[in-house]
């Protein structure tokens, strides 16, 4: 636990990753995605900047990890299909 | 082995000696011989690095940073300008603990031109969070180079280091060099093993990235007390190295007969020396003189200063440089240190500017100056520029 | 049918980066990382990527990295190098990674210096056409016409006739051994070049298109949309150079009018009718004279 | 103490000789020091450098203004530069030339010397009629009217350093040397 300048390693380094950064409290939209609707092209995981579009296993659907996701709608503009949907944060 | 070389050369030999792994290096007068000394002791097989031909000294400086990194140890040396356009990268180094050794060929700096020695180059880098060694003779630049990388790469330090040598003065004369064997030195100098390095072996690692407020003032506390401890380690290391070698140098100041003195002068660099001589022979005549040679600069020793206090009633300190709108910068610290209530009175002392040659005749006069100021038991003024042409007329 | 994504799976940054949303530059970086996996080490200058890695003690990079001075890309990068031969590491790709006012500017004689010098490097030029970072100031890869906060076009309304810099000529003529130019539009693209430059020993230089949503004046979720238009319009054509040979490396069957490209970014709004037909000519006389080059390397 | 200060011109190895005699002398157990006058050199300008001998460590890092021994590479500098300037009483000068110091007509109240550096390297094929090397005629020629330096040691010095020819370098000063009998 990082309290003094006596937890500071020797020499500036990270320690840690950015993980514990909720970055998905930045978001005003977020994207819903149709299972109808989609192929699972995986065009919106290709474009996500966040990483925030997951595809666990192969043939599955892809996810939105709500935790990071940004909400830009990248991948609605880019779906082929119009499977994802941006919808405002209740 | 006895050489006789220069100090230029002796800074390429003690390069070479201390196992240098990667040299970066860009030409500029009065340091290009270590360079070029470098360039042929690694063409010819001699010297086992890696040579960066840069196209700057920002460059020179930047590349070392990367190669230190990755666990190397650097080495590359300049003067005046080329010290001057460095700074961004200087302050870089020192701020994320790159160990880097680097010998100034101390020049002033121009506008107009002029290559001629003085320290102005490195008094303007004395906030660059480097450590800041004066040499008086090539011997001592060789073996101060040595130290300065124990120094330097101490984990506990991890601290860049100039080791200053004047132009010309030392850069381009030739004395005798004791040259320590290889395995003397490979004995006395560990390979660089610091803490943190880039090897692929631990978790990977950003360096240097973005430190926050909330954080820096933190950083800073610890590069300070890095700096700190190099006071300690100097003597130490110095101490070892004296074992091991027959060679000293005093420390961080070496004081020069002041014992009974009745006025000593602080001076740094290659007009040490020609002030020793001046203090024997005015000595000889029964005038009560004594020196102290700044070997330290940075960190700064003002714990050791401060005895001056005790020592003598009167202190003169000579600057090879001027800061503009304040006075030598040798001199402001000095009387800082020396500060108190019973504090003896100082005197600043300007000369051997762009070139300007401190001979022993400025030196005798500037004693003189002291002896006759202490009579009275304070100066007539802070500062005095040594044979300035229309100066006082005591300087002719 | 069995899906299967379209590029490796492994990601090299941490979630959690701080990139605005919609933003070019982890795309670029999630392709570049993808194509050279984890034995990397990378420098970064000052610029949007300083600041999308996170602030201590966090890194977004799941790779050995470090920071440095803006100017200083290409000798950090020659620094580790030599430092890697010095330790007789061999497979380790050295990745510079600067921004465009970090290259075609402040970095480019360190750069220039780096390919002069045979550095064994892949540099990647993240050009988000101006200094994004410090809040979308003009550059030297600014293209024509387009707005910034220091590019004032007075009462009349004059738009300054500031040529974004040919930095990949000016590469292929400094002694680049490989260069590419790649889209973040067109990522399978992106990762087959930045795995070509690897095929060669010696200096590469990768010149990638990133979109900035606020510098651009586009919706976060257009930018990819956006920078696609550049390649279909031939603002930013695809090519390859090795050595001196070019190739195209994407052939737009039905190239767009820049008018497309334009009109889209809140940046070239102050943009003439007139003007766009200037830059349209100037794209095609650009355009032409890549397909001369394209041509004489075929010979 | 002893203080030896060489005229020549940018190109004829003054600096070289200055260096070769201090370690002449270092070989010989004293101390010495020597160095150029600082600047930019320029080819056929006219140059200086000097050389400090003692018995004891030479700490000293000042210019020599009152030289023991003045060494002129050139005669034609006698014309040009102030070359006795500070000379101390009794000091010594030698000069390259083949001709009498009567004949230079260098009237001085100090032992001048004279000796055909030019004619000897020449003969040695060191440099060129246009450009010869004199500097280790010269100072083999020192080595006979300076008692603190011994012509075995300029030799030993050269056959050393010398940047180039070294068995030629030598063999001028030894020559050169030999020529100044009448000056021990």
């Amino acid at each position: 636990m990082l309290k003094s300048y006596k937890d500071m390693p020797s020499t500036p380094v990270s320690l840690q990753s950015t993980e514990d950064i909720m970055t998905g409290n930045w978001r005003t939209m977020r994207p819903l995605i149709d299972e109808e609707k989609c192929i699972r092209c995986y065009i919106c995981w290709k474009f996500c900047p966040d990483m925030s579009i997951e595809v666990e296993e192969a043939d599955d659907f892809p996810t939105v990890n709500l935790d990071y996701c940004k909400g830009c709608g990248i991948c609605a503009n880019e779906c082929p299909k119009d499977a994802i949907e941006m919808v405002r944060e209740e | 082995m006895m050489e006789v070389i220069t100090s230029n050369y002796a800074a390429a030999y003690a390069a070479k000696l201390s196992r240098v792994e990667v040299i970066a290096a860009y030409p500029i007068t009065p340091q290009t011989s270590i360079s070029e000394k470098l360039a042929e002791l690694v063409d010819s097989g001699e010297m086992d690095a890696k040579y960066i031909k840069v196209e700057s000294e920002h460059s020179a400086m930047a590349a070392l940073i990367g190669a230190s990194h990755v666990g190397a140890r650097t080495f590359t040396a300049t003067s005046s300008q080329g010290l001057a356009l460095m700074h961004e990268n200087l302050i870089w180094a020192a701020g994320v603990n790159r160990p880097i050794v680097m010998p100034v060929a101390a020049r002033a700096l121009s506008g107009p031109w002029t290559i001629w020695s003085d320290h102005s180059d490195v008094i303007s880098e004395r906030d660059a969070g480097w450590m800041q060694f004066f040499c008086e003779n090539n011997q001592e630049t060789l073996d101060m180079i040595i130290m300065a990388y124990k120094i330097a790469e101490d984990r506990e330090i991890m601290t860049p280091a100039m080791v200053i040598e004047d132009g010309f003065i030392l850069s381009h004369t030739v004395e005798a060099v004791d040259m320590p064997l290889q395995e003397e030195v490979d004995d006395f100098l560990p390979p660089f093993d610091p803490e943190f390095k880039i090897d692929f072996k631990s978790e990977p690692r950003r360096y240097a990235g973005v430190l926050a407020p909330d954080w820096w003032q933190e950083h800073r506390y610890r590069r300070m007390l890095d700096m700190e401890r190099g006071k300690e380690k100097i003597v130490e290391v110095e101490r070892d190295f004296k074992r091991r070698f027959g060679r000293s140098y005093g420390g961080l100041v070496e004081f020069y007969r002041c014992d009974d003195a009745d006025v000593a002068l602080v001076i740094a660099g290659a007009p040490t020396g020609t002030a020793k001589d001046v203090v024997d022979e005015m000595r000889d005549r029964g005038k009560k003189v004594g020196l102290v040679k700044l070997r330290s600069f940075r960190p700064f020793p003002g714990e050791e200063l401060v005895k001056l206090n005790d020592m003598v009633s009167m202190v003169g300190v000579f600057d090879k440089s001027y800061t503009m709108g304040q006075g030598g910068a040798f001199f402001q610290e000095i009387r800082n240190a020396l500060y108190s209530p019973d504090g003896v009175p100082i005197k600043n002392y300007i000369g051997g500017l762009g070139g300007r040659d401190v001979t022993k005749k400025n030196i005798e006069r500037i004693f003189e100056d002291l002896l006759a100021l202490n009579k009275e038991g304070k100066v007539d003024r802070i500062i005095d520029w040594v044979a300035l042409k229309g100066g006082p007329g005591r300087w002719e | 049918m069995m899906a299967k994504l379209p590029l490796p799976k492994e990601e090299y940054l941490y979630r959690g980066h701080a990139a605005c949303p919609g933003c070019g530059a982890p795309l670029a970086m999630r392709y570049t990382m993808k194509a050279l996996g984890p034995r990397v080490i990378m420098n970064v200058p000052a610029g949007c990527t300083a600041v999308i890695g996170g602030v201590w003690p966090r890194t977004a990079f799941k790779f050995d990295m470090m920071d440095h001075v803006f100017e200083s890309t290409g000798a950090v990068s020659s620094g580790i190098r030599a430092a890697l031969d010095a330790k007789g590491i061999e497979d380790v790709t050295v990745l510079a990674w600067a921004g465009d006012g970090g290259t075609v500017d402040i970095g480019l004689q360190a750069l220039s210096g780096a390919v002069d010098r045979g550095t064994d490097f892949i540099y990647v030029m993240m050009d988000n056409e101006a200094y994004m970072n410090t809040g979308i100031q003009c550059s030297g890869s600014t293209p024509i016409g387009a707005w910034t906060t220091t590019t004032p076009f007075g009462k009349k309304c004059e738009i300054i006739l500031q040529r974004k810099k040919k930095i990949m000529e000016m590469m292929v003529a400094n002694g680049i051994v490989y260069g590419a130019t790649v889209n973040v539009a067109y990522p399978e693209d992106f990762v087959k070049r930045v795995k070509k430059a690897t095929e060669f020993e010696g200096p590469k230089f990768i010149h990638a298109l990133s979109p900035c949503a606020p510098g651009w004046r586009v919706d976060t979720a257009k930018t990819v949309e956006v920078a696609r238009l550049a390649t279909q319009t031939n603002m930013f054509p695809l090519y390859e150079v090795e050595w001196s040979e070019y190739r195209l490396t994407k052939t737009i069957k039905e190239r767009k009018p820049v008018s497309e490209y334009l009109k889209t970014q809140g940046r070239f709004r102050r943009v003439s009718e007139d003007m766009v037909n200037r830059i349209q000519a100037m794209v095609d006389e650009e355009y032409e004279e890549l397909l001369r080059k394209v041509e004489l390397s075929k010979g | 103490m002893i203080e030896i200060r060489f005229h020549g011109r940018g190109g004829q190895g003054a600096v070289v000789a200055s260096e070769l005699l201090a370690r002449a002398a270092i070989m010989d157990g004293m101390k010495a020091s020597a160095f150029p006058s600082f600047g930019s050199e320029r080819r056929g300008a006219p140059v200086m450098a000097f050389c400090r001998i003692d018995d004891r460590p030479i700490r000293i890092h000042a210019g020599i203004y009152e030289p023991d021994y003045v060494v002129i590479l050139d005669a034609k500098l006698i014309k040009i530069v102030n070359v006795l300037d500070g000379i101390k009483e009794g000091g010594k000068v030698l000069i390259n030339s083949p001709k009498s110091p009567k004949e230079l007509g260098l009237e001085s109240d100090h032992d001048v010397f004279t000796v055909d550096a030019t004619g000897i390297a020449l003969d040695m094929g060191l440099g060129s009629m246009a450009s010869p090397i004199v500097n280790t005629a010269v100072i083999g020629a020192f080595a006979a009217i300076c008692p603190e330096v011994k012509i075995e040691n300029v030799i030993e010095s050269i056959k050393q350093a010398a940047p180039a020819k070294k068995e030629q370098n030598a063999e001028a000063a030894r020559k050169a040397y030999d020529s100044m009998k009448g000056a021990r």
